[in-house]
């Protein structure tokens, strides 16, 4: 019974920040106390989580929501398998934030940011196991407003208030969606209970219905492209911890819900899946472009997280197609691909967060232009983020390679299998390679930067390794990449047993993945390279050569003494890449000023911004304002306007007393029709006697107890059918 | 015995002590002893109820049970404050300010418990009457102006609702039985009752106490009354003069229903209700005026209760439990924003910001409020706002409920701008200095208001689940 | 119905115009008054015996509509020395013709809603939905506050005449009520109006324009 | 097992040979005699011998890049058919971590030129990554074409399927994936007309210009890595050839290693009668190769 253990874990979370929050604010115990807790809740947690994806989850239990009368919370594989992030980052985070948000500098802010860390990781986890649509929103608002108070934990800046109240925005309307996605959901299956419909019972529309808002509400949450414009600026104004949460797991959960709920529903048509496809490629090339253009480390790392949620959608997108085209392997090694893109992710991104985040903490900026050299002054850190880049480059032998591995499989399954599938891989292969290419540009030019070359200003010089408390998470996401990208097999049983969890709607069963793809030759290989390389440094006895070099100037064309300055900028390195694309990125250029005889010293820079949030929704949303404001003359203060208006109204009521077409009796035939017009006037729009007598009981009765199903039943039969034949007539509606 | 005499008399009473005492520092203390008995009453009077006779004139049906209830728990709250304020108001003489305030106790309970329209609207007239005092409290011309728009447009609002009234007995004389205003009465003979002057009453009562309840377009008076009038009265306008005129449009409603006219009546209402909601996000997307935002606000959820009640059947239970959910969270937020006006020394977003550090508990209030007025899990609205949504889907509305979250959606983006800009933030070196600090009797009523908001969102508890069963029941015409 | 019902309700009606037609408040003041003091009478012309009840409400309407209000009026005027003229939104033949094109339109709705027997042929709806609609367009077109309550009162009045379809309906504790109410309305609006000549040293509501969008 | 030992004989020790064949042939077109064929051997041997000296700046990175490049060549080579054996490693999917070992080595070797924080190496790293973007959707074009037509994932099957499939008729897209690889070919191996590899301007240069402060051993073996990789992608780009040349059977043989000589005096010719591209327009270029692989791949499925 390993869900009563995530309960623990959940409560265990959830309380952690209290007592911090309790104590004065002088006392710094509470810092230890929450961290504390935290990493016993994270094991506790992860313990748990192994069992439920050993298939020891056991029977959902019931969680009663009293206020709306139900609740129950389940473990099955699925929902495991992403517990595991999020109690793994919830306790390395809290392990972090304690070298890197100590109580001492930040007395204020770090009680409430503590606090909230808990709550998100409680909530987050509620969610997961949820399987009831209440309790599912109740720990998704949950898991929202602590991320808000996360994100602007700096306040006192404008950025950081900026930036919560888009992400506050953007989180809200996303909830909204899913109010209407749980109001519909509720209406044709009669109850707030997340259990798979059986196929065919939903009509199509209804399906549609539901994959739109599961869209919106989902995909606004997990940053995919059109709807991502929250997630960067939210990212890079967080404490740098709070950033490898969100970036690592929040977003994780869009993905989450848009799984579960495609899960519930057995019969999604085709097109969703190749909907979603061409979506994951457009956040993937889109947000790795993006990247590209930054040159704030953290804004970078977070459109990084939109180009992995892009191939982590291209993943689900196959697999989606797979299970309406009926193709076990596809399922298979895209839903394999999805899944464990999920796990990588939340493995190497917090792993860059937490690095960028040192970084900041001893340079104390984000402008990648003004570091470089680190390597030599972090060492530990600088190693780190290489492991990091490698694996998010998706190259050999780390874990990032894995996953897009089977990706590329799915894809090419298809493309030698059916024509539709060769359409798929049409769209997918090349776009994944570039995306590949692409995310490796863009990591050499952050390591390069920021890590090697020369320091380019004193901060950088002066930088110093940063704590224990902060390296040793880092060590331990290191060893996870490493692990799953040298014995991918050692993880294939989860994946087996999330897809076929996810599969249990349709009856059909899934494919090993180890059946599909020769994963143990990965490992193999993964070694060989490691023996060649190790063969090599030997055979050249590496340490003492390079302890025995001589030491000279970098070759600057044959400049004496070559200065940081004369380095490669991040701008600079990937201009040509950004001029090749210009036409999505449209960078803004500002040229260097040339004014006077002997011109002054002056600076030339250029950046991109987003094209979602700066292009579409600012202006706009300015525009909105501006024609909302127009609405203000109706209000300028006269008493004589405000009677004006109580009688215009009064006069258009009471134009609702007679009909239109009946106006013209109204003014000819004084008397005698009147009633007559009236009374029909009446009877016209009368409702079917009784029909809301009989809907009477079913409002409170379904709304507050969990009980009476049949009742619910004779609601389940979708719009289509119910539109039609409304219990009151739709007037305005 | 009826125990509504008591309920109308003892304020009245208190009403008298306090023009009595001549000490301007005790007799704000009348008030929370007024509150509390008046809310032990209302629990004797809901625990025990006593047989609805058809003739009484002064009776509680489960409607004016709902009604005492959130009037009765929001003015223990604000009795408490109020008593707080008044002592940091000492330099104000506040003998009417007690006086009034009573009276509107009294009166807002004769309106929950008569079961006569004419008597009803005598109540709301007298509670109009009483509040105008309470808006006028700090003398400055602001609050005349506003006095004055609130009188206008409130007595024009009320004369019409008196036609209607007039309306409604006549349909009555005129289906042949005696012109009659008792609400069983018109319940028994609903059917009867001649539709078109049926029809006329129905608008003439919707514009009548839609401009009480401030219903756009008849809303215009609030944003002046609520920003003007102290916060503690904003609360109680908000909170209890509202949900009185609710009341009335409710008891309309009802003999409507019961007469067979749902259709008509639902189309005018949700009309209303989405215009409303219109007007408010219109004009809640970037207000600077705290206290005006939250009037707007009220308008909104007017015209979200409006809704409701135009959704029928399925959605009555959701709008009213929002009744309650509105009047409690009103409370928690005007309150909150007092004490911030106070510390600030004004209401404007350019002079406030950083109430979470000037003043922690009520800014933290503030916001919490903020989230729990605009629906956010798991707090009381979520639950009523949920279910008046799943009340359109399951009617059939489609389009209503997708306008319905996007006009929430405005409202948030217009109410959170500003809320935002308040509580986060620095506050400005003037703002530092001022006296106001957060002190048990002016935060203690609105952390008890929250809680009753939480509650309601956690655990419904049953009784009150029960209450507004029956109310729900009541007015679907079922014994 | 008696025959003197009707033709008082004409009278009213062509108060309705004067009171818009007239350019001086005392005036209106003074038509209102009457316009009040008539419609007071009204319960005392009913059919039957006249109550006590009726009685009662007969004299307390046209002292207060009629006496008590009028001179509180002029005394607010005097207090405040303003020049008599109305000040209208729009002239005063406009209000005149909008305040018949009401009565016209009154007539016609009337016309819609059916009446028992007893009423058939009586005046009363068109007459009171017209003064309702005077009232509007007092309160609509008219700067000054005195004017604008005079507005108010014309509008009561209207809401008034149509009680006369039902006084045996109405118990006499609520038609004292609505009395009560309306008298201390008034009262309380004088006290602001007094309150708004100190403060702004003018009636003119043109002044009471700062709380705004 | 002997094809697999002689598999990896070739593998290590033909590569210096291409580029002195192909310097030779430069040479015969400008009319000199030019230094001998064995020329690279010399020079690998004579780098490895020398001692080191590394820049300041660099740390780690700078010596463990060619290394690592050196590995990750070596492994990819061991998974392309050479002549009519099967490579030594031939698994489902291996074509993806071919690809993906030469992207391991351009991290590290452009890592390893931005660790001396010279100008020109960052220069030289920037456009390297920058063709690489285009470069690589070209190779995967062409290899969802040979997997279409082999209806396998494996390289070994995928490079032996064009011979049956000319033979099936299914010539067109061949020749457009064979025009777009070698093109892909010249810009890895960094050859005119998209690098010149024997200029003297560090502006011009892109793969030079990142191993400027590389010498001696580290030197000799990046010159190594960089033949072995001409001959990896060579062999492959003969692969697909092959198809279009008689008695193709035959030329699987041993005389497979001649072809790939003659495909290195190819390239020479190349380079004898072009001239190098202005930068700004090799993206061009590599964009027409990316065109003709997917023309290829959309002739195939249509």
């Amino acid at each position: 019974m390993f869900l009563i253990l995530i309960l623990l874990a959940v409560a265990v979370a959830a309380l952690s920040g209290l007592p911090g929050i309790l104590l004065r604010r002088s006392d710094d115990g509470g810092e230890r106390i929450s961290a504390i807790s935290m990493v016993c809740a994270a094991c506790v947690g992860l313990v748990g989580a192994a069992g439920g994806l050993l298939g020891y989850g056991g029977k959902p239990l019931a969680l009663v929501w009293p206020a709306v009368g139900g609740g129950s919370v389940g473990l099955d594989a699925l929902s495991a398998f992403f517990l595991v992030p999020v109690f793994l980052i919830g306790g390395l985070g809290a392990v972090y934030g304690l070298g890197y948000w100590p109580h001492c500098r930040h007395p204020v802010s770090g009680r409430r940011l503590r606090f909230f860390w808990g709550m998100l990781v409680a909530g987050m986890a509620l969610l997961v196991v949820a399987r009831h649509a209440m309790i599912f929103l109740l720990g998704w608002e949950i898991m929202a407003l602590s991320a808000f108070f996360l994100v602007t934990a700096e306040g006192h800046r404008i950025a950081s208030r900026q930036a919560g109240w888009i992400y506050l925005i953007s989180t809200h309307v996303s909830v909204l969606a899913l109010f209407a996605l749980f109001a519909i959901w509720r209406h044709v299956t009669g109850s707030f209970a997340m259990t798979p419909v059986a196929p065919q019972t939903l009509g199509q529309g209804v399906t549609a219905l539901c994959m739109v808002l599961v869209l919106v509400g989902f995909g606004l949450k997990a940053g995919v492209m059109p709807l991502h414009f929250w997630l960067p600026g939210a990212h890079a104004n967080a404490p740098s911890h709070v950033s490898a949460i969100m970036s690592g797991v929040v977003i994780k959960t869009g993905v989450y819900g848009m799984i579960r709920w495609s899960a519930l529903l057995p019969d999604v048509p085709v097109a969703w899946g190749a909907l979603i496809l061409l979506l994951g490629a457009l956040s993937g090339v889109l947000g790795v472009l993006f990247a590209l253009g930054q040159h704030d480390f953290k804004r970078l790392l977070a459109y990084h997280s939109v180009e992995n949620i892009g191939i982590i959608l291209m993943g689900f997108g196959v697999a989606l197609l797979g299970r309406a085209m009926n193709r076990p392997e596809w399922v298979t090694l895209g839903f394999g691909a999805c899944l464990l893109h999920v796990w990588n992710h939340s493995l190497f991104k917090p792993l860059l967060f937490f690095c960028a985040g040192a970084v900041m903490q001893v340079t104390g900026t984000r402008q990648m232009d003004r570091l470089g050299g680190l390597a030599k002054r972090m060492p530990w850190t600088a190693a780190a983020f290489f492991v990091g880049a490698v694996a998010i480059c998706g190259l050999p032998p780390l874990n990032g390679f894995v996953s897009e591995w089977l990706l590329y499989l799915g894809l090419l399954k298809g493309a030698v299998g059916t024509a539709g599938g060769a359409l798929a891989a049409l769209v997918g292969v090349p776009t994944l390679a570039l995306i590949g290419a692409l995310a490796l540009a863009c990591f050499v030019k952050v390591m390069g930067t920021v890590f090697l070359g020369a320091p380019r200003t004193q901060s950088a010089a002066d930088a110093r390794e940063v704590s224990r408390l902060e390296l040793v998470p880092m060590a331990v996401l290191v060893a996870g990449c490493a692990l799953i990208g040298v014995f991918p097999s050692a993880v294939a049983f989860a994946l087996d047993a999330a897809t076929g969890c996810w599969l249990q709607s349709t009856g059909a069963t899934a494919i090993p993945v180890a059946q599909t793809v020769p994963l143990g030759v990965i490992s193999l290989l993964a070694l060989l390279l490691l023996a060649c390389v190790a063969g090599i440094f030997w055979r050249m006895r590496i340490k003492e050569v390079v302890t025995a070099a001589r030491r000279s100037l970098s070759w600057d064309c044959g400049y004496a003494r070559p200065d940081a300055r004369m380095q490669y900028t991040a701008g600079s390195f990937a201009r040509t890449l950004v001029l090749i694309f210009r036409g999505v990125l449209r960078p803004a250029d500002h040229p260097p000023q040339v004014t006077k005889l002997f011109p002054v010293p002056t600076r030339a820079y250029s950046h991109v911004d987003d094209a979602v949030l700066d292009r579409v929704l600012m202006p706009a949303g300015r525009k909105v304002e501006e024609g909302f404001a127009w609405f203000h003359r109706f209000h300028r203060g006269l008493t004589q306007h405000y009677v004006l208006y109580v009688l215009v109204i009064l006069l258009i009521l009471m134009c609702t007393l007679f009909p239109f077409k009946n106006l013209f009796a109204f003014v000819f035939d004084r008397r005698g029709g009147g009633t007559s017009v009236c009374s029909s006037a009446g009877k016209q729009t009368l409702a079917p006697p009784g029909a809301p007598r009989a809907q009477m009981p079913y409002t409170y009765m379904a709304t507050l107890s969990p009980g009476n199903q049949a009742a619910h039943r004779n609601h389940g039969r979708p719009f289509t059918e119910r539109a039609g034949t409304p219990a009151l007539p739709t007037a305005y509606a | 015995m009826s125990m509504a005499p008591l309920f109308l008399i003892f304020p009245a009473v208190a009403a008298v002590l306090a023009a009595l005492i001549p000490s301007n520092r005790w007799r704000p203390w009348l008030l929370p002893v007024a509150g509390t008995l008046h809310a032990a009453l209302t629990g004797v009077a809901l625990v025990r109820p006593e047989p609805l006779s058809p003739t009484a004139w002064l009776a509680l049906d489960p409607l004016g049970k709902v009604i005492l209830l959130v009037v009765s728990l929001l003015f223990l709250c604000c009795s408490y404050y109020a008593a707080g304020y008044l002592r940091s108001r000492s330099e104000q003489p506040n003998r009417v300010f007690c006086i009034c305030l009573l009276f509107f106790l009294s009166t807002a309970s004769l309106v929950a418990w008569s079961r006569h329209l004419g008597l009803m609207w005598v109540a709301v007239e007298g509670l109009t009457l009483v509040t105008a005092p309470l808006i006028f409290f700090n003398h400055t011309q602001q609050s005349i102006e506003a006095t004055w728009k609130y009188m206008v447009v409130g007595s024009v609002g009320i004369a019409l609702a008196l036609l209607g009234t007039f309306f409604l007995a006549y349909s009555a004389q005129h289906a042949g039985h005696g012109a009659s205003l008792m609400v069983s009465d018109l319940l028994q003979h609903a059917p009867a009752l001649s539709k078109p002057w049926l029809h006329a009453a129905f608008v003439l009562l919707l514009v009548g106490y839609g401009t009480k309840m401030g219903l756009a377009p008849m809303h215009t008076w609030k944003p002046d009354a609520y920003g003007e009038a102290p916060c503690v009265v904003g609360a109680l306008l908000s909170g209890g003069v509202t949900s009185c005129a609710f009341l009335a449009l409710l008891r309309a409603y009802h003999i409507s229903v019961a007469a067979g006219e749902v259709a008509y009546v639902c189309r005018l209402l949700l009309f209303m209700g989405l215009l409303s909601m219109a007007t408010a996000s219109l004009f809640m997307v970037g207000q600077r005026d705290m206290k005006r935002m939250l009037a707007y606000s009220s308008v909104e959820h007017m015209g979200i209760l409006v809704l409701g009640l135009g959704l029928g059947a399925p959605a009555l239970f959701g709008t009213l439990l929002h009744v309650v959910n509105n009047g409690l969270t009103k409370g928690v937020l005007f309150l909150s924003a007092g004490n911030i006006h106070r510390a600030y020394h004004s209401k404007s977003t350019e002079q406030v910001s950083g109430a979470m550090q000037r003043v922690p508990l009520s800014g933290t209030l503030f916001f919490l409020g903020f989230l729990a007025i605009t629906g956010s899990p798991p707090f009381g609205p979520f639950i009523s706002e949920f279910l008046i949504l799943n009340g359109a889907f399951r009617s059939g509305r489609m389009v209503v409920g997708a306008l319905f979250l996007v006009l929430l959606l405005i409202v948030f983006i217009g109410m959170g701008a500003t809320v935002l800009k308040i509580v986060q933030g620095r506050p400005s070196i003037a703002a530092r200095k001022t006296s106001y600090r957060d002190t048990v009797l002016s935060g203690a009523p609105i952390l008890a208001l929250l809680v009753l908001v939480l509650l309601i969102g956690v655990i419904l508890p049953a009784p009150l689940a029960a209450l507004i069963n029956d109310a729900v029941r009541y007015l679907e015409g079922q014994p | 119905m008696s025959n003197f019902f009707n033709p008082i309700l004409v009278v009213v009606l062509l108060l309705n115009l004067f009171v818009l037609g007239t350019s001086r408040i005392t005036s209106v003041i003074r038509g209102v008054a009457i316009q009040g003091a008539l419609i007071g009478m009204l319960p005392l012309l009913l059919p039957g015996h006249v109550s006590r009840g009726a009685f009662l409400m007969a004299v307390l309407t046209i002292v207060l509509k009629g006496v008590v209000i009028p001179v509180m009026m002029n005394r607010a005027l005097r207090d405040v020395e303003i020049k008599r003229e109305v000040e209208p939104v729009i002239g005063f033949q406009a209000s005149v013709i909008l305040g018949a094109l009401g009565a016209v339109w009154a007539l016609l709705f009337a016309g819609r809603l059916p009446l028992t027997e007893a009423h058939a042929d009586s005046l009363v709806v068109p007459a009171s939905l017209a003064t309702v609609l005077t009232g509007f367009i007092l309160l609509i077109t008219r700067f000054k506050a005195l004017t604008q309550v005079m507005g108010y009162l014309v509008l009561e009045n209207g809401v008034f005449i149509f009680g006369m379809l039902l006084v045996q309906a109405m118990p006499l504790v609520v038609e004292m009520g609505a009395l009560l109410d309306l008298f201390v309305a008034v009262f309380v609006i004088c006290i602001i109006v007094n309150h708004i000549n100190r403060a702004f040293s003018t009636l003119d509501t043109r002044q009471l324009a700062s709380l705004k969008e | 097992m002997l094809e697999t030992l002689i598999h990896i004989a070739v593998l290590l020790l033909l590569p210096p040979l291409l580029p002195g064949v192909i310097a030779k042939t430069k040479a015969w077109f400008a009319g000199r005699t030019g230094p001998s064929v064995f020329q690279p051997y010399y020079d690998i041997v004579k780098c490895l011998q020398r001692s080191w000296v590394l820049s300041e700046t660099t740390t780690w990175i700078f010596w463990a890049g060619p290394i690592i490049t050196l590995a990750a060549t070596l492994l990819a080579g061991l998974m392309v058919p050479l002549g009519r054996a099967a490579a030594p490693i031939a698994f489902t999917g291996d074509l993806i971590l071919f690809a993906y070992l030469f992207a391991l080595a351009r991290f590290f070797t452009t890592s390893a030129a931005l660790d001396t924080g010279s100008a020109f190496e960052g220069m030289g790293a920037a456009r390297e990554v920058t063709f690489g973007c285009l470069s690589e959707p070209a190779l995967f074009f062409a290899f969802m074409v040979l997997a279409k037509i082999s209806g396998t994932l494996s390289l070994t099957p995928m490079l032996h399927a064009p011979a049956t499939a000319f033979a099936a008729g299914i010539t067109a897209p061949l020749m457009l994936i064979l025009i777009g690889l070698f093109i892909v070919l010249l810009a890895e191996t960094c050859r005119v007309p998209v690098d010149d590899p024997n200029t003297h301007l560090e502006l011009t240069m892109i793969h030079e210009a990142m191993i400027l402060d590389h010498s001696g051993p580290l030197y000799g073996i990046i010159l190594y890595g960089s033949a072995m990789k001409m001959l990896v992608l060579g062999s492959m780009v003969l692969q697909v050839l092959l198809a279009f040349l008689p008695e193709r059977e035959m030329l699987r043989g041993p005389l497979f290693l001649v072809l790939l000589v003659l495909l290195a005096v190819v390239i020479g010719i190349v380079e004898s009668v072009m001239a190098r591209l202005k930068m700004l327009h090799v993206p061009y270029l590599l964009i027409s190769a990316l065109l003709f692989c997917s023309f290829a791949f959309i002739l195939l499925i249509r």
